[in-house]
């Protein structure tokens, strides 16, 4: 059981949600965030003054899936949020030790 | 200078301090309020009868002039206010209505181009724009345009001109046309929102105000305007508000504009609610109240036609609202706060031609028509034809405007307002069958110069400067391509 | 038909664009601003002495007609105006005080109830709402309901009825009153907020406009009613802009529906912080502008009247709002923005009924009592018997509207309005103890009506499509339950 | 009494419910709407000459005080209306302006600060502030200080005194004035954004109304007053709405405060941008609507000199506009909404002496020129001293009021306002190069004034009750620190 | 040392966080979160679109607690937060190797 | 490979960020939280009404790092978020078992 975190350009989560559902993921949990990377940020004026904002709008999406699926998920992902241009974002896998399914305490892969 | 410099900080130490504590000597000393200017008695009153009549008459003069002077203040002190509410439309009014409506990336981009016209168009209109439209033509084009001969507000001073105006200041009237102009153009912007330059928005705007805003306008409420009803047009057409002059050229300019510019990226699979129907609420109760202001204020004064403006145009806002909220509920079981505040101001087009020609009762069928047409224009005719009108300027201001018209012509009635002269039918329903026409022409005339006129800009404009933003702008939103800013901010973006 | 359409096209092709070329002709040519209407004087004045008179006396019929004409532009100016404010003062004014004070989830629903009623009781006023307030009753009801008399605006016109006005169209008084009934309604949703049906919330209110509003205004204003001290009711109850009317009805059935109703799910005991007190404070100074038509305006004239009430109405809001914000810097140490406008909309409320009665000095009597009343209601009173008046409609409308009509009884100033006969004490102060007595019998036979008429109505209302919505609608919020949308929408719901 | 309660209990139930069956009794009975009062003709008019001579003279009386009532309808519903417009600039005008600069945690506590003004300095001006301003001082202070003669508004009724108005009551006057006591001290507070103690605000700035506005007014506007051009000043210095009285007095201290206070801890290292431009472009909007009150209200009366004012501000305010965004476009690349706004409060502030003195394209000069000055002050020469104004109140109010307080003096056309005497050339253009000194004595006064009086009263409430919120409630925010409240609440925050 | 991040039903974060107080959990983190997975969304409507919602609110706590405490905790979790119906959210368990408390430099269990 | 994850005061983000930029950190994903600990959360006012307050402001980054620099993020933290008050917050250290940047889907710490 593993946690892929990615984080992707916010226009496109909905791509990404649609091509993990595809491949049969059931569950997805997403988290407004801001990036800093080589992705360049931009500049803002407010009266006279100038920010330059290097804190991007990212999503960060959050799915545990069993083993198996691992690789079909970050395959998935790429696919539907790559675009080829710096800021695409990463995605970050770890181990899981364990998953209960709140609503009827099932553990392990069945919670998932 | 030296004496003012020394007068001056004397007075200003000791005055504003020591001065407190000594301006307390003629303390709390009653005095009655001062007497009132009515007390002036006439003093050494004429004693031959002869005399006495030359008084009177004299008398009755001044009289004529102080109530003249009377009449001006009441009817000018309603026409200021009803050019603060209609300024009021513009800003905050339609900026909150439309930037709701947008995505929270373009909200500072949307507002913009509607306060840009209060800034330019105000400037257009002392310059050329009011003499375009509401000059003296004396030439052969006269019933179609003005001329230059206001250019520079050159004549129009702070007396009544007799013709436009007869008891408030020309100014007053050129002041409160201005508001006109300003919010007509803004209200395109609905259709083309989230991806036009905002440099070349304001450049079309202007444009557009002066070929396509100044002849409608001429036209219908124009010295020698081919379909003014007041003042002896060829084709009469009914518009007491700006129905076809403001509603049918802005909403049929809408349509053409977003049909030339083409949909949004992503559109229509992309989801694009509104960001805030909080903030396009605020901006419809704003609406609301302020056309009281466009549809009563077009009475040019405060007598009962403005009431009955008043009333019929509170009647068909309502009876709107009430009509897309029910039609909505029965085809998708829920009613919507953005479908009733869409049907007010659905309403509230349909009314603007009739405001002051018909019966609070038929004011509510106006609004009830102009609230379900307008509704499936939305909800049928846009999603139907795939168009990306994306506030729906045409669905609401074309559609509202041009059913309005026709109403107006059915619903006109001569015992509020013998336009057409004492006792003479007036609409369709008093049996006045021709005013139908008259009002079609008009409709018909304010469709063709819309399509045409913004046609041709549009295109004048894009081959120049371009129309569109980039999709990567497109993308960024305008507020942050366009303008260099971000609607909100939290503690938390990482600006420094 | 045929011309027509070539005349169309010539029109707006050739018309708009070389129009403005050729318009240049005429140019920049200087004329003098046309001569104001005054400058046509007399012209072939008669001769003989009785000519003279005679012409004269005809001069002065006119004269006459000239000056009411004056008198009406200035009254009505002022009271359309006036009405525009208080139609304001429900949307936006009302909407954001509330809407800014629930929770997020429920920001629309609670706007949406307010806007229902700006849509559905100006529909019933138009077809009996009016009548049955202000329509003629002779029957032996007469005094305290309407009748049919005025339905569909039957006989309502555009000149004074010579009775409710002497000097502006009827259809003003209307229209103005109509204001009113669409608020008072409106006021009652902030005790059952976040938990009523939208479809009941709108049958329940409509009922309650019918069943409590139009009997309760008809006594105070209407002709003939039982509580009418300006035309002569039974017992004279001083209630100039609808300190019982409006407030103390209001209030009196917020609190009877929050009774019946319930509590929120999970309150007291989960916290239910204002989700925008920003919003909430932009609400409040709306109302605060806004009454100053709603008080000012009850004048229906723009005169010196007028000028007092608007006056007292602002000098209690900022007493009350002191008031509130002291005691609350007192009893918790931190004076909170909430509280701030709380107390002023507490004062307005309390200087409702009084604001055309009483003297500058004394309105801030009635703010500082009110706004401190009204601060104890809602921090000891509401907390004490623990019912879950949402908004504090009671606390603020109930209690401050009811003190507000006793006070007035006291404040009472025969100088600023000797309604009761000129030099005749008006209030306790002046020596007329009897006042009181009447203020307590309006204030009583409101409650007593609301109470009654509101259980019933709402005992009705439940059993036939029940009134409140269900606990997973309440779960999930009424935006979303009632309405299906959302009140504002991050780029980020996963729609589409 | 128990009649009475009888009689309650019957009238209430029966009353409304079993009423409105009853009541339709004299259903939909047909009556035409009530004759208007114009129509009760003369009647038994007398028959001999000298007979109809008196009763002709004596008619002519009477017409005179209708007259005068018509005149003041006209002019006091007005007058009204500004009154309301102007306390909207505070509130919500100036709250959501400034609300929406400052960053998240200090909204309500920015808020606050106006707000507060709007009620204590409303007490305030009734005890003292009315009369130290406005009333007369016979004193050998009498030029630059008001008088106690009309505290407790002793004296101030409800007809023209004569003086400061003729067509209107004299309690109008003093409650249209308020509102600018209120606006004056609220701009200042955008000087100190972020970091004064709610309290030592309240004090301060009530201090300041009393110390700084009170005599500045009253040189300007007071009977007797030093600079005041139209009851014969020593130095008469023309300042049709307050560039001097309001704006140089607020922005300079507002300069004096952020200097003696000191920089918001990490300024201007941290970026602080606004949290909400949407709320600041909501209230610049407000303003601009207000505005015409404030200006266009100085007149005290509706005539045509109003419409004049209206233009100009309107005008002024488009040109400032548009200069600010010209000027920002090509410094940077990018016009802001920001900018855009703060274009317009620059014209507004630059116009408002000038209002009533200059032609409409006069109007746009100033405007542009105001527009850029106001725009190298904020973006030029604040970041080259380095003073953290957090909001600008300096360089708009400050530098605008003064610039614009001399082109009064340039512009100023005898035909649109004769004040210094019919034919009489005004402004420096027409030829009268003395009055720009004028204009100058008054903008030095107005800054030593503000410089001196701030000062001392900074100092004062420093050494007595410290000025600064501490550095942790600074971080934490006014909001919290001060008022105990958050603006926004997600449902998200742990409340219980 | 162990890492518990439960999604749960935003009206249950009162409940959750008494829960684990209770129990002696000394800290947590609290983020806003959108989830999907069975639990269907709903229908909303703007001027004729119907768009269908089906990233629903949730809310993710975080909290690192020593070994001894983490079935305490799931345990606190499921009671507080257990609904039975679709959509009562997750707990996962994951190793965190090492915590440091800013403050005053604690590392390890004692940073908890 | 391991992902560091630290809770911080609202106030301290510019100089956490600069911080890690300095030490060579290419990549951060920053997101709003709430927090409960040690530190005491304030009181607020509504019409009467007292709310305790308890989830307070903070700021939580993420950043994955090769193992080498880890200790250094750990210092660079430390150093520019502490202020010495209770409510500094949190680091926490986990393993991370693979990363992929999106954009040309480099795997590993290459990725980073
Ligand atoms: N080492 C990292 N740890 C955590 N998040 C990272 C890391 N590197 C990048 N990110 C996230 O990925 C986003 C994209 O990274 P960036 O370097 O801009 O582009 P790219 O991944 O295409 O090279 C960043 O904004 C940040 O949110
Ligand atoms: N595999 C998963 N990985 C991450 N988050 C998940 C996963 N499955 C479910 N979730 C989260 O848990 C929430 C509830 O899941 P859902 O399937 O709707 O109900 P239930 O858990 O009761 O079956 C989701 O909205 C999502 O936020
Ligand atoms: N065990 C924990 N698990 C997750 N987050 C924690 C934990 N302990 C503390 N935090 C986070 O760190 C923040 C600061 O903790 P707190 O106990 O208030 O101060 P300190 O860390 O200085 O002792 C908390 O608000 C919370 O967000």
């Amino acid at each position: 059981m593993q946690k892929i975190e990615a984080v992707i350009q916010p226009g496109k989560l909905e791509a990404v949600k649609e091509a993990l559902i595809e491949i049969g993921v059931e569950g997805l949990t997403i988290l407004e965030a801001r990036g800093h990377g080589r992705q360049k940020g931009h500049t803002e004026f407010y009266r006279g003054r100038e920010y330059s904002v290097d804190l991007l709008p990212k999503i960060k999406i959050e799915t545990v899936v069993v083993d198996e699926l691992v690789e079909k998920v970050i395959r998935a992902i790429l696919t539907a949020a790559q675009t080829g241009s710096i800021g695409d974002g990463k995605i970050f896998v770890t181990r899981i030790d364990d998953a209960i399914r709140i609503r009827n305490e099932d553990r392990g892969d069945a919670a998932l | 200078m030296c004496d003012r410099f020394r007068h001056l900080l004397r007075v200003c130490c000791v005055g504003s301090f020591l001065g407190l504590l000594l301006a307390a000597a003629p303390v709390l000393h009653a005095q009655a309020a001062g007497p009132g200017p009515e007390s002036h008695g006439v003093s050494g009153a004429p004693t031959t009868s002869d005399a006495r009549l030359l008084a009177l008459e004299k008398q009755n003069t001044d009289l004529k002039t102080s109530i003249a002077s009377a009449q001006t203040a009441g009817d000018n002190g309603w026409m200021l206010v009803s050019s603060a509410l209609v300024l009021m439309m513009s800003g905050p009014g339609l900026t909150l209505f439309y930037g709701g409506l947008v995505r929270r990336k373009n909200i500072l981009g949307t507002m913009m181009q509607t306060f840009a016209m209060m800034g330019v168009i105000t400037v257009l209109w002392a310059l050329v724009g009011y003499s375009l439209a509401f000059g003296e033509n004396t030439g052969h084009l006269g019933s179609v345009i003005g001329s230059f001969q206001n250019a520079l507000l050159h004549g129009v001073g702070l007396v009544p001109d007799g013709v436009y105006v007869t008891t408030i200041p020309l100014q007053t009237f050129m002041v409160y046309q201005l508001m006109f102009a300003i919010i007509t153009p803004a209200l395109i912007t609905g259709a083309f929102a989230e991806r036009m330059k905002f440099s070349s928005t304001v450049v079309f705007l202007t444009l557009w105000a002066v070929f396509v805003y100044s002849p409608m306008a001429h036209m219908v409420w124009g010295k020698g305007g081919l379909l003014n009803a007041a003042l002896g047009g060829k084709f009469p057409c009914l518009d007491f508000a700006g129905g076809t002059v403001v509603h049918v050229t802005s909403g049929v300019s809408a349509l053409v504009t977003c049909l030339y510019m083409g949909k949004r990226i992503g559109y229509p699979k992309v989801a694009m609610p509104p960001h805030s129907v909080v903030l396009s609420f605020v901006g419809a109760c704003l609406l609301w109240v302020g056309w009281f202001g466009f549809n009563a204020g077009s009475a040019l004064n405060s007598g009962s036609l403005a009431t009955s403006a008043f009333v019929t145009t509170h009647f068909a806002a309502a009876a709107a609202a009430c009509a897309w909220t029910a039609a909505e509920w029965l085809k998708t079981g829920k009613p919507t706060a953005l479908g009733a505040i869409s049907g007010c101001v659905a309403g509230l087009v349909g009314i603007t031609p009739a405001a002051g020609f018909v019966t609070p009762i038929s004011a509510l069928w106006i609004g009830l028509l102009t609230g379900a047409f307008c509704f499936s224009m939305v909800f049928f005719v846009k999603s139907k034809f795939g168009y990306d009108d994306s506030l729906d300027a045409f669905g609401v201001h074309g559609a509202g405007g041009t059913l309005g018209a026709l109403l107006t012509g059915i619903f006109a009635n001569s015992t509020i307002n013998p336009i057409l002269g004492a006792g003479k039918a007036t609409g369709l329903l008093e049996g006045n069958a021709h005013q139908l026409l008259n009002q079609a022409t008009g409709v018909a005339i304010a469709w063709v110069l819309s399509i045409v006129g913004t046609l041709i800009l549009l295109v004048v404009v894009d081959k120049t400067m371009g129309l569109r933003v980039s999709a990567a702008d497109e993308e960024e939103g305008l507020d942050l391509s366009q303008h260099g800013e971000e609607g909100y901010h939290s503690e938390f973006t990482g600006a420094h």
